[in-house]
C-alpha cells in the first residue's frame, strides 16, 4: 500500500504532541487492504463453536417456544396470560415498551453520533443497527399479538372498506403503529443502506459461486464509482437526520401512550422525555451486552477497542443520570401536585408490599449501579461493563414493570383493586423474542458484514487524500 | 306493563306450542327425552334434529358475538321456516309478557316474564302488584337460569333407571290404589313449605283419602318462625307483615331483614321508603354477630355473639315493658349504655318504632320482640298481623320412628339438607318393611340418590300453581314454556298420588280459585287476585306468651370463648339453602358482604382469629356435638368474637356441573338450631384459595362515597357536592368544545342515572338482573381468583373505620396499613368496628369519556343520546379502554367465557382449539364447520342459547364489554316511539308518557335506588334527582362529567348513643385530606 | 470475440493519486468517465464536478407529501367522512393529526432518501461491464480504479492508454462491453 | 458473470409487476370479497317456486298481505302455508307445484324457504321502525314485483346501510307510499330526484327523522 509514500521524519514534525493527539479509530492503523481481511474474516470463516452454543438455543426459543406461545395465545384467549382487571397490560406492554427501549441505542450511536462526526461509531454503528432493527421487529409483534382479536389487526389500516369505517387517529396507539412501523422501516432501510458497499466487498471477495451470486444481489450492483458515493453519502446523511428525529421522538410516542392517560403514574408530561432516555439507557446496556463478548469472539479488539466501550459506558451514565433525574422529578410532582392518587401510586412504587421488590431494583440498578460507571477503572473492566450492562436491562425492564402495573394495579377506587403475576406463557413469549433477537443476531453476525467495512475505511488515515498515508505527496494535514 | 291476555292457553303458552308442533317429529320427542348427557356417537348422528329444533328458534337468537368470529365469504345456506299455520294474534320477534309469581317458603314473588318466541328470557317484578315497585329479589332474578340447567332431572327413573312416564304414572296409581285401600297407612309425606292453595287444597283432599297417612313439612332454612311466634303470642294464626316504611325507630336483634330472611325485596323497598334523607327519616340499630347487610345499612350497630343478643333484648324490654323490672347484666358498660339509649329511642317513637327478631334466633325471642312491640303500642301501626294458615315444622326426629311404608319427597333436598335425618336409618328401616322413597324434585340430587322413585319436576315457569304473598294477596302461578324436558307439577304429582281423576294441574289451579271466568281471566292477566287482607284487629298477647317471656332468662350459655365457640348457621346469600348451587349466576355473586364468590367460609372475627391462630385461607376443622366439619377461615371485619359463621347450601355432592364441590356442608354439623354453642375449632394445616372480587376492604380516605350525619345534612344539604366538604379541587372547563355539546342541540334525548346511596342496601339483585338481561357469562371461580369476573355491574362495598384505629405513621413506611398486601387487612386491628358502605359502580357513560379517545379502532364511540357505546364486533381487544376507565368498569373476554364450560376455564394450561377435542370432533374442524361452536358438549349450549336475550350481542373472546344502560331497551323503545309516531314528528320518549325504558338494574331494583331516564327533559325524575344538592359525581374532577351520578348517603345516628361519630369514612376522607395539607 | 469496447481502466493504490489522476483528466476535457473507489475520497465530488445531490429533494417531495397526506387523511377520517363523538374531542386537531403526520413523514423522507439514492445511481444494476473484470473486484479492497467510456468524445483506446499510464495508472487494461 | 444483461430490467420488471399484482388484487379484493359481490345477486333456489312477479306485481298483493309481521316487529316475517291457503284453497287447488304447501298447511311442517336476506347477527335491524317511519321496501329488497325468484338486490354492507342514515331526505317517501315498489315522486326521473330532496327534506323535519350514525343505533 502506500507505506512507501511515508515519510517518517516530515510526519513526526507535523505531528501534534501526543496528549492532543486523537487516538486512532482503529488500533495500529493498519492498511485498507489488510482491514478489509481482518473485518471480513468472522463472516467468511468456518463457524466457530461458541456460536453453535449460543446459537442453538437461541433458534430453539425463536422457532419453538416462540410460535407455540403465540398460537396458543392467539387460539385460546388473552386469558392464557395473567394480564386481569385493572391490570389490563402486564408483560405484553412491559416487553414492548423493553425491545422499543433497546433499539434506540443502536440509531442514537450510528445516526446521531455520524451527524456530530464521531468517527468512532463506524466500527460500532453496524452491529448497533442490527440491534435496532431486530429489536425494534420483536417490539413491533406486541402491539400485534397483545390484542385480543389478532386477526382483526387490519381494522388499524387506514383504507376504504365496505363498513365505512376508519381508525381512531386520537388513540396514542394508533400513533404506536405509525411509529413502531415507521421505525422498524426506517431503520431496516437505514441498515441495508449502509450495507450495500459492504455487500460489495463481500461479492468481491467471495469465492463461492452460491456467495457470489448472493452478495451480487445485494450489493444490486454497487462499484463505488463517484457518482454513487455522491448520491450515497448524501442518501446517508438524509437518513441520519431522520433516524435522529426517529430516536427522539418513537420512544416519546410509545411515552404518550402512557402520558394522556388518565391514570395516576401515567398521567405526567414527563413521559416522552422519560421514556426517550430509558430507552436509550437500556440500549447502551444492551450494547455493552452484545459488543463486550463478540468483539473479542470475533476477533474484532483492534476496531472495537476499549476506547469504544469507555464511550458507551459514558453515554450510558450520562443517560443514567438523566433518568435519575427524572425519577426525582416524578416523586417530587407526585408529592408537589398534592394528587392522592398520584401520591399513592408513588409511595406505593417504593413501599406497597406488593411490587416493591422492583422498586428498588429500578431504584438500586438504574439508580445505584449506574453511579460505579464515574469510575475509570470500573469502564475499563470489561466483565464489570459487561454485568452493568446486563443489570441496567433487568434495571430498565423492572421500571417499565413498574410503570405499567404499578400504575395499574392500585388506581382511583380501592374495590377494583388487583394483583398482577405473569404466567409461563406471558414469560415464554418474552423468552421466544428474546431468542429470535439473539438468532437473528448471531445470524447476522455471521453471514452479513458486521461492521461497516467502508465506513472504517473511509475515516481511517489512509482514505484521506490530503494525508500522508492516503497519498498525499506533500503538504496536507498529518 | 304490556301483559297480554292469556284467555284461551289452558295448558302453557301457545306460540310455544305452535313451535312445538314445528318440531313435531319423532326425532324431536326423542330428544326431549334422551338420557343424558348424551354420547359423543349421538351427537353427531342426531344432530340434524336438535338442529332443526334450534334453527327455528335461530331466526330470533341473534346470538350474534358469537357469530362476530363470522363465516366472512363462506355462507351457509339458512333456512327460514315458517308456521304451517299462521298462530292469530301473534307476530314473531316481538316479545310477550306474562303475569306469573315465584313461590317461596312463606309466599311468593309476583312477577312479570318476558318472553321471546316461547322462551322466557327475563324476569321482572310485576309493578301492577299492589305496592310493588316492580322489583324482584336475587333468587327470583337468578331463578330463570335453573330452568335452561343442562343438569335438570329429565327423567322418570326406578332404581336409577330409566322408566317411561307412562309407567311411572302407573306405579303413582298402583300407590294411590294401595293406600286408598289401607287408608294410608304407612304412607309419609315430606314436602317443602308453601303457600299454595290449591296445595293446600289437595293436602286436604289426601288426609280425607288416606286419614292415616302423616304429612311432614320441612325447610332446611326455616322461615315459617315469624308465623308461628305470631301464632303462639296472639294465640290465634297470623302472621306479622313488617311496616319498615312506617317506622321511625327500627330496633333488628339478629334479624338480617335487608339479606338472608324471607321476603326482602319488600322489606328493602319499605325500608328504603322509610329513608328518603331528611327530617323524618327512620332510624335502624341493629344489634348482631354476623356482619349483615342490615347491619351495613344501621345507624347503630352493636356487634355480639348471637347467643348473647337475648341479654341485650331482655335488657331493652325491661326499661319498654309496662312493669320496669331489673335489667339483666350486659357484658360492658358500653353495652349497657347503647342498650338503654336505645331502648329510649324506641320508647320516645311508641307506635312508630319496632322491634325485629331474626330468623334464627330461637321462639322465646320472637315472643319477647312481640312484647316490645305490644309494650311500644306497635302491633297494628308498624307491625301488622294478617290472618293465615297453620304453619309447620316437621321435627325430623320423629321419622325414624313413625312406622312408614312409603315415604313421598316433595321437593326440597333433604338427604343434603338434614344430617339429622339419617337416611342410612330410613334404609335399615325399608330393609325391615320393604318401604318405597318416592322423590319429586327438580334434581337428581343427592335425595334422589337415595329414592327408589324419581320424578322430574317442572320449574315454576313450566307450571300452573298458585300461591299467597306475605302480604297475603292470592297470585296465580302460570307457566310461560311447556316443560321442556317433560315432568311433573308438584300438583299434578300430588294429585296422582291422592288418585285424584283430575290430574291437570291448570285444572286444579281453575277449581281452587273457583269464581267466574272474567274474574279467572282478570288475575292471570294482572297477575294477582285483587283483594286486600286486612290485618287482625284488636289483637293482645296471649297469656301463654307472656309466662313464655320468664324463660329467655335461662337461656344464657355459658361464657363463649375460644374453646367455646358459637356456630351460627345462615341462608346463604347467593346458593339459599343450597337449592341455588347449580346456578352460575348465584354462585358467582359476590356475597353482599364478603364479596366471596364460589365459596363458604368459617366467618370470625379478628381477634377470634389471632386467638386461635389462624388466618385467611387457613383450612379449620369445627367441631360441634361430636361431629365437625371442615371449612377455610375468612376473616369477617366486624364480626362479634366467638361467633363462627357458617353458610348452608354448599358443599353439595350432587348438585350438577356447577354447584358439585363447591365449598363446605355445614349441615354435617347442622342440628336444626341456627345458633349453637360449644363449638370447637382446630387448625387442619392444609390452606385454601377464596376467589373474592373485591380484595381491598378499605376505601383509603377517598371521596367516592360521601356521607353525612342527618344534622349535618341539614346544615349544608350540598356537602357532598363537587367539592366535598370544600377540599376537593374545583371541577374545570375543558379547554375545547366538546362535540357531543352540539349534538345535543338535535338528539331526542339525552341519557342519564343516578343512584340513591341512601337508599342502595347491597343487595345484589341489580347484578343478576343485569346478567340475566346482558347476556354476561359466568366465569368460574379460578377465573374471579384472577380477577376476571364479567359482571357489568359491580357493587363496590367498603368497610371504614375510625380512622385513629389505623397504623398510619406515615405514607412513606413500610409498616403503614396503606402499604400493607391486601392479604394482611385481615390483622389489623381498625376493622375491628367498622361500617360498610355499599356503591353500585358500573359505565359513567363520561361525557369525555377516557376510553373513547385511546380505542384505535373507534370501537367506544359516544352516540347523539350521550350513551358511551361498544360496537362488540368491532373492537379488536387492545384492553387501552379498561385501563384509562377511573372506574374500571370495562369488563375484557380474556376467555371464550361463552363457549367454554367451567371446566375449560381452569389452570395457566388452559385447552386450546389446536388441540382440544369437544365430543370427539377437533375443536377446529367443529368451528370451520360452524362458527358457533365452543367446547361446550351440544346440549349444554343449545340450552345456553336459549337462555340468552335476543336483544344483546353474545361476545367472543378478546372483545371489552361493559354496561351500556341497557341499550337495547333504551333502542326498542325509540323503534316503538318511533312506529307508533309514523308521519308525525312525535318520537321523543317521554318519562309522563311512561315511553322511558327502565334499565335492568332499575326495574330490578328492591329500593329504587336506580333511576334511569332522560337527563334533558327537566320533569324527569332523574333530573329532579341530578338537581338535588345530594347529587355528585365519583371522580369528577378527572373532568369525565359523568352521566351517572349518585345521591350521597345520609346517616341518622342517635347523638345520645354512646357510638355516635360522623360517618368514618368522612372521618378518614378529613384525616387523609389533613395529612395532604400537612404535606403541601 | 468481437465483444464492444466498454472503456479503459487504470488501477491506482491511494487516494491522494487518485484524486490528482481525476483533475488531470477533469483537465484533459474527458466527459464520460468515472473513478472507483472503496470509500467515498474526500474532494473527489468537486473534481467530477458534482454538484448538490438530488436526493435531499426526493427525500423533502416525498417526506413532505406523506405528511399532507396524512394531515388530510386524519381529517377526511375522523372529521368528515365518518365523524364520532370521541371522548368530547374536538373531531380534528392539529396536536392529534401532528403525531401521525410528523412520523409518516419521516417514513416518506426516508423511502424517498432511498429511492432518490437508487434512481440517481441507476441502481439496481446487477449486470454491468465492469464487473466481469477480475481486478475490478479489488476495488472495494483498496485499489482506486480511473474508468474512461469508450462514449467519450476524445476516447481513443491508444490516447487514452497512453494518458492513463502517464498519470501513474497502473495495469491499464480495456474493458469490454459484452454485447 | 453471474446475471446476464437482461437483469438489468429485473428491478424495473419486478416494480412493475408488484404494482400489477397489487393493483390486481386490491381490484380482486375489492369486487370479489365485499359484499357488493358476495350478497349481492345471491338467488338461491326455494322449495316452491313462489313467483313475486305474479303476486306482487302482476296480482298486486301488498306486500304486508303475506308479511303481516313487518309493521310490527324487526322481523320481516314469512308467512305460513294457511296463508297462502286463503287464495290456494280456490286457485290452482290441485297443482301440484303447490304440494308442498298444501302439505305444510294441514300438517303444520313448515315449509323450509331459503333465506335470501340477511344482516349479520349482531346488527340489529329493525323493518318496523323502517316502514314505518317511510323507508321503501325497494331501497333494501330491490324490485321484488319484478323478480320471478327473489334475487338479494343490494349489497348490505354497512356503508349501503350508513348511506340512507347519514342522508335520510335523500331515500325518504310518504308512509303510504312504502309498498309502492315501483313509485316515484315523478314520473320525470330528474324532477324525482329533485323532488326527493326538497320533498324528503320536508318529510325527515316534519317526522323529525334523525340521522343516525352511531353505534348504538344498529348495534346492541
Amino acid at each position: 500500500m502506500a507505506d512507501s509514500v511515508l515519510n517518517l521524519a516530515e510526519l513526526k514534525r507535523l505531528a501534534p504532541p501526543a496528549e492532543l493527539r486523537r487516538a486512532p479509530v482503529v488500533e495500529g492503523n493498519p492498511a485498507t487492504g489488510a482491514l478489509t481481511d481482518k473485518l471480513s474474516a468472522f463472516a467468511e470463516g468456518k463457524t466457530p463453536r461458541w456460536w453453535w452454543i449460543l446459537f442453538l438455543p437461541a433458534a430453539f426459543a425463536a422457532t419453538v417456544i416462540f410460535p407455540v406461545c403465540l398460537f396458543y395465545q392467539v387460539f385460546t384467549g388473552v386469558g392464557v396470560w395473567g394480564n386481569n382487571h385493572p391490570v389490563m397490560w402486564g408483560l405484553d406492554i412491559v416487553n414492548f415498551i423493553w425491545w422499543v427501549g433497546v433499539a434506540h441505542a443502536g440509531t442514537l450511536i450510528s445516526a446521531l453520533l455520524f451527524l456530530t462526526k464521531q468517527h468512532w461509531r463506524t466500527t460500532i454503528g453496524r452491529m448497533a443497527e442490527a440491534m435496532t432493527v431486530f429489536s425494534v421487529a420483536m417490539a413491533g409483534l406486541y402491539p400485534a399479538i397483545h390484542v385480543g382479536r389478532a386477526w382483526f389487526d387490519w381494522f388499524m389500516m387506514p383504507f376504504p372498506n365496505s363498513n365505512g369505517l376508519w381508525p381512531q387517529f386520537r388513540s396514542p396507539l394508533m400513533w404506536d403503529v405509525f411509529a413502531v412501523n415507521t421505525y422498524l422501516m426506517v431503520s431496516s432501510l437505514f441498515w441495508f443502506m449502509g450495507m450495500i458497499p459492504d455487500f460489495a466487498v463481500f461479492r468481491d471477495r467471495s469465492t463461492t459461486r452460491v456467495r457470489k451470486t448472493i452478495f451480487s444481489f445485494l450489493a444490486m450492483g454497487w462499484t463505488g464509482s463517484a457518482r454513487q458515493w455522491h448520491h450515497y453519502e448524501k442518501a446517508y446523511v438524509v437518513l441520519c437526520g431522520l433516524c435522529t428525529l426517529l430516536v427522539f421522538t418513537v420512544s416519546s410516542i410509545v411515552g404518550l401512550d402512557f402520558c394522556t392517560a388518565q391514570i395516576a403514574g401515567w398521567h405526567a408530561t414527563i413521559f416522552p422525555l422519560y421514556f426517550v432516555i430509558g430507552a436509550v439507557f437500556c440500549g447502551f446496556g444492551m450494547m455493552l451486552v452484545l459488543l463486550i463478548p463478540l468483539r473479542k469472539w470475533c476477533g474484532l479488539e483492534i476496531v472495537i477497542t476499549k476506547r469504544h466501550l469507555d464511550k458507551v459506558a459514558k453515554l450510558a451514565l450520562v443517560s443514567g443520570l438523566i433518568i435519575t433525574y427524572i425519577y426525582l422529578m416524578e416523586f417530587f410532582i407526585a408529592w408537589y401536585s398534592g394528587d392522592p392518587y398520584e401520591r399513592w401510586v408513588f409511595s406505593h412504587r417504593l413501599f406497597g408490599h406488593t411490587y416493591m421488590v422492583m422498586g428498588w431494583i429500578l431504584i438500586l440498578v438504574n439508580v445505584g449501579v449506574t453511579q460505579l460507571l464515574w469510575f475509570k477503572k470500573i469502564r475499563s473492566n470489561l466483565a464489570a461493563l459487561f454485568v452493568i450492562g446486563l443489570l441496567i436491562n433487568c434495571g430498565m425492564w423492572s421500571e417499565r414493570f413498574v410503570i405499567v402495573v404499578g400504575s395499574l394495579y392500585q388506581d382511583f377506587l380501592p374495590a377494583s383493586w388487583g394483583e398482577y403475576l405473569p404466567t409461563i406463557w406471558d414469560i415464554g413469549l418474552y423468552v421466544g423474542t428474546l431468542g429470535a433477537f439473539f438468532m437473528l443476531y448471531l445470524l447476522f453476525v455471521k453471514f452479513l458484514p458486521m461492521v461497516a467495512i467502508s465506513e472504517v475505511k473511509g475515516v481511517m488515515p489512509h482514505a484521506d487524500p490530503h494525508h500522508p498515508l492516503g497519498g498525499a505527496k506533500k503538504g496536507g494535514h498529518p | 306493563m304490556n301483559h297480554s291476555p292469556t284467555s284461551n292457553s289452558a295448558n302453557g303458552r301457545r306460540y310455544w306450542r305452535s313451535l312445538d308442533e314445528l318440531a313435531d317429529t319423532p326425532e324431536f320427542k326423542d330428544w326431549l327425552h334422551r338420557e343424558f348427557p348424551v354420547g359423543a356417537s349421538e351427537m353427531v348422528a342426531d344432530g340434524s334434529s336438535r338442529r332443526h329444533f334450534l334453527k327455528i328458534m335461530s331466526a330470533s337468537f341473534a346470538l350474534a358475538g358469537v357469530a362476530t368470529l363470522g363465516a366472512g365469504c363462506r355462507r351457509p345456506e339458512e333456512h327460514l321456516e315458517p308456521f304451517g299455520k299462521q298462530p292469530e294474534n301473534y307476530t314473531f320477534g316481538e316479545a310477550q309478557y306474562y303475569a306469573t309469581a315465584m313461590p317461596t317458603r312463606t309466599g311468593a314473588i309476583p312477577l312479570v316474564v318476558k318472553s321471546y318466541e316461547g322462551r322466557p328470557v327475563k324476569i321482572e317484578g310485576n309493578a301492577l302488584f299492589p305496592g310493588s315497585n316492580g322489583s324482584t329479589d336475587r333468587y327470583a332474578q337468578a331463578s330463570i337460569l335453573d330452568l335452561y340447567d343442562p343438569d335438570r332431572a329429565r327423567h322418570f327413573k326406578h332404581d336409577g333407571k330409566e322408566v317411561s312416564r307412562e309407567e311411572a304414572l302407573n306405579f303413582l296409581a298402583e300407590l294411590s290404589k294401595k293406600f286408598a285401600a289401607n287408608q294410608g297407612e304407612g304412607l309419609a309425606f315430606l314436602a317443602e313449605s308453601s303457600t299454595s292453595p290449591s296445595r293446600a287444597r289437595l293436602q286436604k283432599i289426601i288426609a280425607d283419602k288416606f286419614p292415616k297417612s302423616q304429612w311432614f313439612t320441612y325447610d332446611a332454612i326455616d322461615s315459617g318462625i315469624h308465623q308461628r311466634a305470631a301464632t303462639q303470642a296472639f294465640g290465634q294464626p297470623v302472621k306479622p307483615v313488617f311496616h319498615f316504611d312506617k317506622a321511625k325507630v327500627i330496633l333488628s336483634l339478629d334479624c338480617d331483614f335487608l339479606g338472608d330472611e324471607e321476603d326482602v325485596h319488600n322489606h328493602i323497598r319499605k325500608f328504603a321508603a322509610g329513608r328518603k334523607a331528611g327530617e323524618g327519616m327512620s332510624r335502624l340499630y341493629a344489634v348482631e354477630s354476623l356482619f349483615t347487610l342490615t347491619g351495613a345499612s344501621a345507624d347503630h350497630r352493636l356487634r355480639v355473639a348471637a347467643s348473647e343478643i337475648a341479654k341485650v333484648a331482655e335488657f331493652i324490654s325491661c326499661f319498654v315493658a309496662p312493669q320496669p323490672d331489673i335489667p339483666p347484666p350486659v357484658s360492658s358498660e358500653f353495652e349497657s349504655r347503647w342498650a338503654y339509649e336505645c331502648a329510649n329511642d324506641l320508647m320516645a317513637n311508641r307506635q312508630k318504632a319496632m322491634v325485629v327478631v331474626g330468623q334464627r334466633q330461637p321462639l322465646e325471642m320472637h315472643l319477647l320482640a312481640h312484647a316490645i312491640n305490644s309494650a311500644l303500642g306497635s302491633i297494628g301501626n308498624t307491625v301488622e298481623l294478617i290472618p293465615t294458615a297453620e304453619n309447620f315444622r316437621a321435627d325430623l326426629k320423629n321419622l325414624e320412628t313413625i312406622g312408614t311404608d312409603t315415604l313421598v319427597i316433595l321437593g326440597g333436598n333433604s338427604a343434603y339438607t338434614s344430617s339429622l335425618w339419617p337416611f342410612e336409618t330410613y334404609q335399615q328401616h325399608k330393609s325391615r318393611r320393604a318401604g318405597t322413597i318416592v322423590r319429586f324434585g327438580y334434581y337428581e340430587d343427592e335425595t334422589a340418590e337415595k329414592s327408589d322413585w324419581n320424578f322430574p319436576a317442572t320449574h315454576f315457569l313450566e307450571s300452573w300453581n298458585d300461591a299467597i304473598t306475605s302480604d297475603g294477596v292470592t297470585v296465580p302461578v302460570q307457566p310461560l314454556i311447556q316443560p321442556l324436558f317433560g315432568g311433573l307439577t308438584e300438583l299434578e304429582f300430588i294429585a296422582r298420588v291422592a288418585g285424584e281423576s283430575q290430574a291437570n294441574a291448570y285444572e286444579i289451579v281453575r277449581a281452587t280459585f273457583g269464581g267466574s271466568n272474567e274474574a279467572w281471566k282478570k288475575s292471570l292477566f294482572n297477575g294477582f287476585v285483587q283483594k286486600t287482607v286486612s290485618p287482625v284487629a284488636n289483637i293482645r298477647l296471649t297469656k301463654e306468651a307472656l309466662v313464655q317471656l320468664a324463660l329467655p332468662r335461662s337461656m344464657s350459655p355459658a361464657s363463649l370463648g375460644k374453646d367455646n365457640l358459637e356456630v351460627i348457621f345462615f341462608r346463604d346469600a347467593k346458593v339459599d339453602d343450597g337449592r341455588f348451587a347449580n346456578n352460575g349466576w348465584m354462585q358467582e355473586l359476590p356475597d353482599p358482604i364478603t364479596k366471596m364468590t364460589w365459596d363458604n367460609a368459617v366467618l370470625v372475627s379478628r381477634k377470634t382469629a389471632r386467638e386461635l391462630g389462624v388466618a385467611n385461607g387457613d383450612m379449620v376443622e369445627i367441631t360441634l356435638n361430636g361431629r365437625s366439619v371442615k371449612g377455610p377461615i375468612w376473616t369477617q371485619p366486624g364480626m362479634a368474637d366467638y361467633s363462627l359463621g357458617l353458610a348452608l347450601g354448599y358443599g353439595r355432592e350432587r348438585a350438577g356441573r356447577v354447584g358439585t364441590g363447591v365449598g363446605f356442608n355445614a349441615y354435617k354439623i347442622f342440628s336444626g338450631k341456627y345458633i349453637e354453642t360449644g363449638a370447637t375449632l382446630r387448625k387442619t394445616g392444609e390452606t385454601y384459595t377464596i376467589s373474592c372480587t373485591q380484595d381491598h376492604w378499605s376505601m383509603e380516605g377517598r371521596p367516592a362515597v360521601r356521607e353525612a350525619n342527618l344534622d349535618e345534612f341539614i346544615k349544608e344539604p350540598a356537602f357532598a357536592r363537587e367539592s366535598f366538604h370544600g377540599k376537593e379541587p374545583p371541577i374545570v372547563q375543558s379547554l375545547y368544545p366538546n362535540p357531543l355539546d352540539e349534538a345535543k342541540k338535535t338528539a331526542l334525548h339525552q341519557w342519564g342515572m343516578t343512584v340513591d346511596l341512601n337508599a342502595c342496601v347491597g343487595c345484589g339483585t341489580c347484578v343478576i338482573a343485569c346478567q340475566s338481561e346482558n347476556n354476561i357469562p359466568i366465569v368460574g371461580k379460578e377465573q374471579v381468583g384472577r380477577g376476571r369476573e364479567m359482571h357489568w355491574l359491580r357493587i363496590d362495598r367498603y368497610f371504614t373505620s375510625d380512622p385513629k384505629r389505623k397504623n398510619n405513621p406515615s405514607r412513606f413506611s413500610l409498616s403503614a396499613d396503606m402499604n400493607q398486601k391486601d392479604e394482611n387487612q385481615q390483622f389489623a386491628e381498625w376493622i375491628d368496628d367498622v361500617q360498610a358502605v355499599n356503591q353500585p359502580m358500573m359505565c359513567h357513560h363520561c361525557e369525555t369519556a377516557p376510553c373513547e379517545s385511546v380505542c384505535p379502532v373507534n370501537a367506544t364511540v359516544h352516540d347523539q343520546e350521550g350513551l358511551n357505546v361498544m360496537a362488540y364486533n368491532r373492537c379488536i381487544g387492545t384492553r387501552y379502554c379498561s385501563n384509562n376507565c377511573p372506574y374500571k368498569v370495562r369488563r375484557f373476554n380474556y376467555l371464550d367465557f361463552n363457549k367454554r364450560p367451567l371446566t375449560e376455564l381452569k389452570g395457566t394450561l388452559y385447552s386450546t382449539t389446536l388441540t382440544h377435542k369437544t365430543a370427539g370432533e377437533w375443536d377446529l374442524l367443529r368451528w370451520w364447520k360452524d362458527s358457533n361452536s365452543g367446547m361446550r358438549t351440544e346440549d349444554e349450549w343449545d340450552l345456553i342459547k336459549l337462555s340468552k336475550n335476543p336483544d344483546v350481542t353474545v361476545r367472543m373472546r378478546g372483545v371489552m364489554e361493559k354496561c351500556t344502560y341497557c341499550t337495547q331497551r333504551i333502542e326498542h323503545a325509540k323503534i316503538k316511539q318511533k312506529a307508533k309516531a309514523g308521519q308525525t314528528g312525535e318520537v321523543r320518549l317521554l318519562e309522563a308518557e311512561g315511553t322511558v325504558p327502565k334499565t335492568a338494574c332499575q326495574q330490578a331494583c328492591p329500593a329504587s335506588a336506580i333511576t334511569f331516564g332522560d337527563v334533558s327533559d327537566a320533569d324527569s325524575s332523574v333530573s329532579k334527582l341530578k338537581a338535588l344538592p345530594l347529587n355528585y359525581s365519583v371522580l369528577g374532577d378527572l373532568l369525565t362529567k359523568p352521566r351517572t351520578t349518585y345521591l350521597a348517603r345520609v346517616r341518622n345516628p342517635n347523638p345520645d348513643m354512646p357510638d355516635y361519630h360522623a360517618p368514618f369514612s368522612t372521618e378518614e376522607y378529613e384525616s387523609q385530606s389533613l395529612t395532604q395539607k400537612g404535606n403541601s | 470475440m468481437s465483444e464492444k469496447i466498454y472503456g479503459l481502466m487504470a488501477e491506482f493504490n491511494s487516494p491522494g493519486e487518485v484524486l490528482h489522476a481525476a483533475e488531470k483528466i477533469r483537465d484533459a476535457g474527458s466527459r464520460r468517465w468515472d473513478v472507483f473507489s472503496p470509500f467515498p475520497i474526500h474532494g473527489i465530488d468537486q473534481v467530477m464536478g458534482y454538484r448538490n445531490s438530488l436526493v435531499g429533494w426526493f427525500a423533502l417531495v416525498l417526506g413532505g407529501g406523506a405528511f399532507a397526506q396524512t394531515f388530510g387523511l386524519l381529517w377526511f377520517t375522523n372529521a368528515f367522512d365518518y365523524p364520532l363523538i370521541v371522548g368530547g374531542k374536538p373531531m380534528f386537531s392539529w396536536p392529534m393529526s401532528f403525531v401521525p403526520s410528523y412520523i409518516l413523514m419521516v417514513m416518506g423522507a426516508a423511502i424517498g432518501a432511498l429511492i432518490g439514492m437508487f434512481a440517481l445511481n441507476q441502481l439496481p444494476r446487477l449486470h454491468h461491464p465492469l464487473l466481469n473484470k477480475k481486478r475490478f473486484e479489488l476495488v472495494s479492497r483498496d485499489k482506486f480504479i480511473i474508468v474512461i467510456g469508450a462514449e467519450d468524445k476524445q476516447f481513443s483506446v491508444t490516447e487514452t492508454r497512453k494518458l492513463l499510464e502517464s498519470l501513474g495508472g497502473a495495469q491499464v487494461d480495456i474493458v469490454e462491453d459484452p454485447d | 458473470m453471474i446475471f446476464p444483461k437482461w437483469t438489468n430490467w429485473l428491478p424495473l420488471a419486478l416494480g412493475l409487476g408488484a404494482v400489477l399484482v397489487g393493483g390486481g388484487v386490491a381490484a380482486g379484493v375489492t369486487i370479489y370479497l365485499t359484499p357488493k359481490y358476495t350478497r349481492a345477486g345471491y338467488q338461491p333456489v326455494q322449495p316452491v317456486p313462489f313467483s313475486h312477479q305474479v303476486h306482487a306485481g302482476q296480482l298486486g298483493l301488498d306486500c304486508r298481505y303475506c308479511h303481516n309481521g313487518v309493521e310490527k316487529s324487526w322481523f320481516a316475517n314469512l308467512p305460513g302455508a294457511s296463508t297462502c291457503m286463503n287464495c290456494h284453497n280456490q286457485v290452482l287447488k290441485d297443482d301440484p307445484r303447490l304440494q308442498i304447501v298444501r302439505d305444510s298447511a294441514e300438517t303444520g311442517q313448515p315449509i323450509p324457504w331459503v333465506q335470501v336476506h340477511k344482516v349479520p347477527d349482531y346488527v340489529y335491524f329493525s323493518h318496523e321502525v323502517h316502514v314505518r317511519r317511510g323507508m321503501s321496501c325497494v331501497k333494501c329488497h330491490g324490485r321484488v314485483d319484478q323478480m320471478d325468484e327473489v334475487k338479494h338486490d343490494q349489497s348490505f354492507s354497512m356503508s349501503f346501510c350508513l348511506d340512507c342514515h347519514r342522508d335520510p331526505a335523500s331515500y325518504i317517501r310518504p308512509v303510504d307510499k312504502v309498498t309502492s315498489l315501483g313509485w316515484q315522486w315523478s314520473t320525470n326521473a330528474t324532477e324525482a330526484a329533485k323532488l326527493q330532496q326538497t320533498e324528503g327534506q320536508k318529510l325527515v323535519d316534519h317526522m323529525r327523522v334523525e340521522t343516525l350514525q352511531s353505534c348504538s343505533a344498529c348495534h346492541r
